[in-house]
């Protein structure tokens, strides 16, 4: 078996997803949290523009748009998360979630 | 506009609309709250009365509402439902100038006065559902409407007795849906007729409908307080007096009675039930709850929970008369369905003004009540023999038929029963008036409101004199056309097919 | 054939509140009579829409003209209309008690406060309706993507909007949630467009087909669904982001934001993955529904705060909703098993917003809501603790109720297929909703001295409450027509025959 | 540089963050097996976008898909931006400019000939995006590091300090987008159909408007707060809602 | 089968997975932003291989570029409160 370059990039995508994902679950600090979705983000658009690949010979433009506008909205949730982090350091001084604060104020 | 599709809504809103705009008054608004507590009680009797009148005539009042598509909400007007509506009605316009008497002065009012309109409303429901549905909705309704009146006092003893209220009902009521959605699964929409509507589905589906019929009864027998089902009762008596008269004489426990009267008459009927052999252990139940209550009642010492296990035995004479298969016991057991009531809310009136006026509560207390007050006290004994089967009060006449009935069919054990059950009140009964009439009084009153004046307000009393003076008729004027005994003969004969 | 009849409805129910999400950011000081006019104009066009698809069935529209598979469609049918009058009745009445909400502070340090929250609860909450109204109309799983995200970052803005500490807590934990569902949503949006090279709903229904594509497609995108959709026991984020958030939005969030999660799985069930669900993933959903039923109303049970109480309920009637699946996969009973999940949504949501604004209103008059201390301010706000009793009858599933008429489908779904075990938990969850319920309005009946408010409660916030409650219950009496309208647009596979 | 917290995650492989590991890996390689089986050629929508290219006013096919064939998503992704920044001011201020050092004049100088260049090419990605690779997007994320850059020296006084002019800029993009949108019905098309003769030219004026919103967009998210002179809220930030 | 593309195809997805495992592991966090924008630079390579010049344009700008600045002016923030809080958040629990 050839491995097709379009699966070995899906093949990424795949991985780095599980990277992220285990590292958001995994990891407390908030920052590496949004980094984590980032990279998982990133999985899913190397996915999407792998299985675009497979289209000769110009690749598949709508994955593309479609990831267009993925990386987009994931400029904007980091930065959103960002500033929620932010938040939560200058309430709670730091920058983990703690396990119980359901109760809260 | 036809006024026939109408008419029964209107008898459902004249209590309804009347509650909800008593929520909205002020607590001060005694004179506004009275009267239309009374213009709506009066406007419903006089509502009842066309509907009965319309039925004589062979009228058909129905009211639809679809559900859901094959389930409708039925308002329907019969021979039935007009007995009960009628029972509902009169015995809350009585009530209603009681309740004004015995809680004026007291906080809250607005709110009492608009739950009890729609307790009222639900109850007439109960009584016009048309279907088993209906039925459910406006019985789960009354359980709604009845918590804030039993919780009345706020105290700690009345929140509890709520909390076990309200757990009794409510898993009564979840199995009562439970049975509801199973037949309606099995039978589709089946709605409520003389002579049973079940008897087709009985040949393939005969263990389900007696499963079905298991649910049934056990949803009903926690309101109709059948045994061991009726641990919610003797504690919902820490309620005010006018609520106890109107949960054992006319909403709750009467609900549930009548609509253990419904399943066996109007939705199995009579026939299919005795086919499917559930009447037998239903009879059981009600013997046993008899003797059961009766016995309990002989040691209790507060006048209240007297009662009350006393109408944990009485209501059981209804699904007795209902059980025990035969034309004559039909007729005991319906006309004790209306007997009971009248007798019983006298007895709860009676006792609401010993506590009231003279802060009397226990038997033990009542020595010498009868010279103190004798037209309640008057009113009490009349209720009380009647309860025993004394002729030629209204207890007599539907104990008799019960027992010709038990005797009809054979049960003999009914009727040992019947006559175990007799002695029973009687004990507990007449200790009570003997010493109201015949022992001399000697310490005070534990709290003497009137003041040695006598009699308590006329509020107070009117009703248990006109409730009496209706037992004393029930009995005597049995045969009379619109007598209870001569609308429940009009029913059982259609029944039975005779 | 009139204007009314064929004006684009459906386009006007995301048009116009994306438009007035510009406008409330950019005039603040007219931003509540926008927001209350664009929920206003989106009932209209509901109607309008309603009106259309009664008449003449589901409709479709391609954005652009395009069509499939190049195209956007939006598609109306029984469903996505019910649910966009959901949005629309539900934002009506949060918004004219948003609109007192947000400038009722006495003190002046609350004042500035407050300024600064109105100045951003409306153009976030318009854009969350933009968001809810797209969804329910997209019919693209891809713009489903986009609609998700949009809802999913108004509504952690919204729940970071009270700024105390919980409250940012509960929003960064809810982010997180809800992107990471979304990318799970995305992936497997991906995975099918890999496989079929359609992102349309319809045009993908008649291509999936059972294998592994297909099988991972449905676990992530449920997957994604599910923890953004708060089901247990993925539900640990929702409670403290209900409960902390200013009290219209909370409402919103209980009430419609986890509803758009399940409507997502509902259309992607039954139409998508038709071929592809088995009987053990569908008893699979239904056992996490069973679990949240059981599991949520004990925390509800236990909770020392009241809107902590009444967000521990979402998590235990979200539950219900999840029965859909292991009740829908007999023929017979699948119709009515769907029309019920999607009434439950419906009395759901006009209940848990009656009773988050009566407890809001509860919470404000007392200054805190500690359930144990609320004996007094109870009885001194009559009307909201009858908004929380009448909500309370549907969230029991008490007659008339809309909860009831749902729980009644439910169980005849569950009895008509033999699933005894269903039906029991169903009314064994309607026993802990009342003992949940009774909690609370236990205080209502206690003797004590009626206390004096700390703050005065506006009269349409009572009252808002109050409306929306009595609709929960009067929705039973009014459930023939919408589950009539349902069919129309019902997957096909539920139109067996023997249906009642 | 490393602040304790940093150090808060420890990378060690707990009995739980194996359990994640494991659960992670199983994903994985389902997935992985699962995209195994995908076809190895599928031209996917390659074909139709290509053959309706004509049609749609541009000639680079991504940009068609971008803003005509899935416009309608572009659209809500304009909103998405919007909303984002919406959110971020609703959470936090904007730091004080003087957090910042004053830039030096080598850095100054250097931004003097870099930020034209910049601006310049911005331009050119919007423009260029009709018929090969770039676009608004592209263009905005370009523009907006200009404005980043300006923000790190020192210089955007200006920009941030009209909160009305800002406002108006950072809907500009979500504004036109629907007022062609809805606009193009107008000649009885649906939603975003554009007609055929002036598609190009409203595509461009549509990147034109979303340029400019994108730009402040991702500068405002860089800055991390709402504007300084924004007055309702500033007060606000006094008492509690910012407890610094 | 071009035997050269195909090492250059295993080469940039063995590092990228390496790098984003380097990003989300690194015990420094300003470590790891950096990683991650050299990780968003690899990606744009691996989008102009992938025939997706507009992604990799985007990519260089927006992931990379602007998140990378969003990242980095986080971390500042971060840095800056916990300096400045030190003293008294140090005992909070």
């Amino acid at each position: 078996m050839t491995l097709e370059p379009y699966l070995l990039y899906a093949l990424a995508g795949v991985g780095l997803f599980a990277i992220g994902l285990y590292a958001l679950i995994a990891r407390t600090h908030l920052l590496r949290k949004i980094l984590a979705l980032n990279v998982m983000g990133t999985g899913v658009f190397l996915f999407l523009i792998a299985i675009a690949y497979r289209s000769e010979p110009v690749a598949d433009p709508v994955p593309q748009a479609m990831v267009l506008t993925g990386i987009v909205v994931s400029v904007c949730a980091t930065g959103l998360a960002l500033a929620l982090a932010h938040r939560v350091q200058t309430t709670t001084g730091r920058m983990v979630l703690a396990e119980n604060d359901e109760s809260g104020a | 506009m036809n006024l026939d599709h109408w008419l029964l809504v209107f008898i459902l809103l004249s209590s309804f609309v009347t509650g909800l705009i008593i929520f909205f008054l002020k607590e001060e608004a005694h004179r506004l709250r009275t009267l239309l507590n009374l213009f709506g009680a009066l406007l419903k009797v006089i509502l009842v009365g066309v509907m009965i009148a319309g039925v004589q005539a062979n009228h058909v009042y129905e009211s639809r509402l679809e559900l859901l598509p094959g389930l409708d909400l039925v308002l329907r007007a019969d021979a039935m439902s007009a007995l009960f509506a009628t029972l509902s009605s009169v015995l809350w316009l009585v009530t209603t100038l009681y309740a004004v008497g015995y809680l004026e002065g007291e906080p809250h009012r607005s709110r009492f006065f608009g739950f009890f309109s729609i307790c009222v409303s639900a109850t007439t429901g109960v009584a016009l559902a048309g279907n088993l549905i209906t039925f459910l909705i406006f019985y789960e309704l009354l359980t709604l409407s009845t918590y804030p009146l039993v919780v009345h006092r706020g105290t700690e003893k009345s929140l509890q007795a709520g909390r076990t209220y309200l757990i009794y009902t409510l898993s009564g009521g979840a199995l009562l849906l439970l049975a509801t959605v199973w037949l309606h699964t099995l039978a589709g929409p089946v709605e409520f007729s003389l002579g049973g509507a079940l008897a087709q589905v009985a040949t393939q589906h005969r263990s389900e409908l007696i499963a079905i019929f298991a649910l049934l009864i056990t949803g009903l027998g926690v309101k109709a307080a059948l045994f061991p089902l009726h641990g919610w009762l003797p504690q919902a008596m820490v309620a005010p007096a006018p609520v106890s008269a109107l949960l054992h004489a006319v909403a709750v426990v009467k609900a549930g009675a009548f609509g253990i009267v419904r399943v066996v008459y109007d939705l199995y009927g009579v026939y299919t039930a005795e086919a499917l052999g559930v009447l037998a252990p239903l009879a059981g139940v009600a013997a046993f709850t008899i003797i059961y209550g009766s016995v309990r009642a002989l040691f209790q010492d507060d006048l209240k929970r007297r009662l009350a296990f006393s109408t944990v035995s009485q209501v059981s004479y209804i699904a007795l008369g209902t059980a025990l298969f035969g034309y004559l016991s039909t007729i005991g057991g319906l006309t004790h369905l209306v007997h009971q009531g009248i007798m019983k809310i006298t007895l709860f009136f009676c006792a609401g003004i010993f506590a009231h006026t003279l802060g009397v509560h226990k038997v033990s207390e009542m020595a010498g009540l009868g010279l103190r007050m004798p037209w309640s006290m008057a009113a009490f004994t009349i209720a009380a023999l009647g309860m025993i089967g004394v002729p030629p009060f209204a207890g007599f006449i539907s104990k008799w038929y019960i027992g010709l009935g038990a005797v009809g069919s054979g049960s003999y054990w009914a009727v040992a029963i019947l006559a175990a059950s007799s002695a029973l009140n009687a004990a507990y009964f007449l200790p009570i008036l003997h010493a109201a009439w015949f022992k001399k009084r000697q310490d005070p009153w534990p709290a003497d409101h009137a003041h040695g004046a006598g009699e308590g307000h006329w509020m107070l009393l009117a009703p248990p004199l006109v409730t009496a003076a209706l037992v004393v008729a029930a009995g005597v004027l049995a045969n009379a056309p619109f007598s209870p005994l001569e609308w429940v003969r009009y029913i059982t004969e259609i029944e039975y097919g005779k | 054939m009139t204007l009314w009849d064929t004006a684009p409805w459906l386009l006007w129910s995301i048009v116009l509140p994306l438009s007035a999400g510009i406008l409330t950011f950019l005039f603040r000081r007219a931003a509540p009579w926008i927001g209350i006019a664009t929920t206003l104009g989106s009932v209209v066009s509901v109607a309008g829409l309603a009106a259309q698809v009664v008449h003449s069935g589901p409709l479709r529209y391609s954005v652009g003209g395009w069509g499939v598979p190049l195209g956007i469609d939006l598609r109306a049918d029984g469903l996505s209309v019910l649910m966009l009058v959901m949005s629309a009745v539900i934002g009506v009445a949060v918004s004219v008690y948003a609109a007192r909400y947000f400038s009722d502070a006495d003190a002046t340090d609350e004042r500035a406060v407050q300024a600064h929250q109105r100045a951003y609860f409306w153009p976030l909450w318009m854009f969350l309706l933009a968001g809810l109204n797209g969804l329910f109309l997209a019919a693209d799983i891809f713009h489903l993507y986009v609609t998700l995200e949009l809802l999913g970052f108004a509504a952690v803005s919204l729940a970071a909007l009270a700024g105390k500490r919980a409250a940012v807590v509960a929003a960064m934990r809810y982010l997180l949630v809800s992107l990471s569902g979304s990318l799970f949503f995305l992936f497997g949006v991906a995975i099918l467009y890999a496989a079929y090279a359609t992102v349309d709903l319809t045009a993908l229904a008649g291509k999936v087909q059972p294998g592994p594509l297909a099988w991972s497609a449905l676990a992530l995108m449920a997957s994604g669904l599910l923890i953004k959709g708060a089901v247990f026991p993925l539900h640990f984020w929702l409670p403290p982001a209900h409960a902390n958030a200013p009290t219209p939005v909370s409402a919103l969030l209980s009430a419609l934001v986890v509803k758009a999660s399940f409507y997502i799985l509902l259309r992607l069930w039954f139409e998508l993955f038709g071929a592809v669900v088995t009987p053990a993933t569908a008893t699979f959903l239904g056992l996490l529904g069973a679990g949240a039923i059981l599991w949520g109303s004990a925390q509800a049970l236990h909770q020392p705060r009241l809107k902590l109480l009444v967000a521990y309920s979402t998590v235990a009637q979200l539950g219900y909703l999840m029965l859909v699946f292991p009740l829908a996969q007999n023929a017979g009973s699948a119709l009515t098993a769907w029309s019920a999940c999607v009434y439950f949504v419906l009395a759901h949501a006009c209940a848990k917003t009656a009773m988050f604004l009566a407890a809001g209103n509860i919470a404000h008059a007392a200054g805190h809501d500690r359930i144990a201390d609320l004996d007094g301010i109870t009885q001194a706000l009559p009307l909201s603790v009858a908004a929380f009793a009448l909500a309370g009858i549907s969230l029991i599933g008490l007659p008339p109720s809309g909860g009831f008429i749902a729980k009644w489908m439910l169980l005849q779904a569950a009895i008509g297929s033999g699933k005894w075990g269903w039906a029991t938990l169903i009314l064994v969850g309607s026993l802990l909703a009342a003992a949940y319920v009774m909690r609370v309005l236990w205080h209502a009946f206690t003797q004590v001295e009626v206390a004096r408010p700390l703050h005065r409660v506006p009269r349409t916030m009572e009252w808002s409450a109050l409306a929306l409650s009595l609709l929960a219950v009067l929705l039973g009496l009014m459930a023939a027509r919408p589950v009539e309208l349902l069919r129309s647009g019902a997957p096909v596979s539920m139109h067996a025959p023997g249906q009642t | 540089m490393n602040a304790p917290d940093d150090f808060t995650d420890d990378t060690r492989l707990t009995p739980l963050r194996l359990m994640i590991m494991l659960f992670v890996l199983t994903l994985a390689g389902a997935l992985g097996w699962a995209v195994c089986s995908l076809p190895a050629y599928s031209s996917g929508l390659a074909v139709t976008a290509l053959a309706e290219l004509s049609n749609s006013g541009v000639l680079n096919p991504v940009t068609a898909a971008v803003l005509n064939y899935r416009g309608y998503d572009t659209l809500l992704e304009i909103a998405v931006l919007l909303l984002a920044v919406i959110g971020v001011w609703s959470l936090a201020q904007a730091e004080p400019p003087a957090a910042f050092e004053p830039a030096s004049p080598v850095l100054l100088s250097f931004l003097r000939i870099v930020l034209p260049l910049m601006i310049l090419i911005a331009g050119y990605l919007l423009w260029i995006g009709s018929f090969a690779p770039g676009g608004a997007f592209q263009g905005g994320a370009v523009l907006a590091g200009v404005l980043v850059l300006l923000r790190l020296s020192n210089q955007d006084r200006a920009i941030w300090s009209h909160e009305v002019w800002l406002r108006f800029c950072l809907v500009l993009g979500l504004s036109v987008f629907i007022a062609v949108a809805v606009g193009v019905m107008a000649g009885g098309g649906k939603l975003l159909e554009y007609p055929r003769a002036h598609a190009g030219m409203l595509i461009l004026l549509i990147e034109s408007a979303a340029l400019i919103s994108i730009a402040l967009t991702l500068a405002a998210l860089f800055v991390g707060g709402r504007a300084l002179s924004d007055e309702d809220s500033s007060r606000a930030s006094d008492n509690g809602v910012q407890p610094e | 089968m071009d035997t050269l593309q195909t090492v250059f195809d295993l080469v940039l997805v063995l590092a990228l997975l390496w790098l984003a495992w380097r990003v989300l592991a690194a015990a420094d966090l300003f470590k790891g932003i950096v990683l991650f924008i050299a990780f968003g630079l690899l990606m744009a390579l691996a989008w102009m291989r992938l025939r997706a010049p507009d992604i990799a344009l985007a990519e260089a700008a927006v992931g990379s570029g602007i998140t990378g600045a969003l990242l980095l002016s986080g971390l500042a923030r971060l840095r800056r409160l916990e300096r400045s809080a030190q003293p008294h958040i140090g005992s909070e629990p």
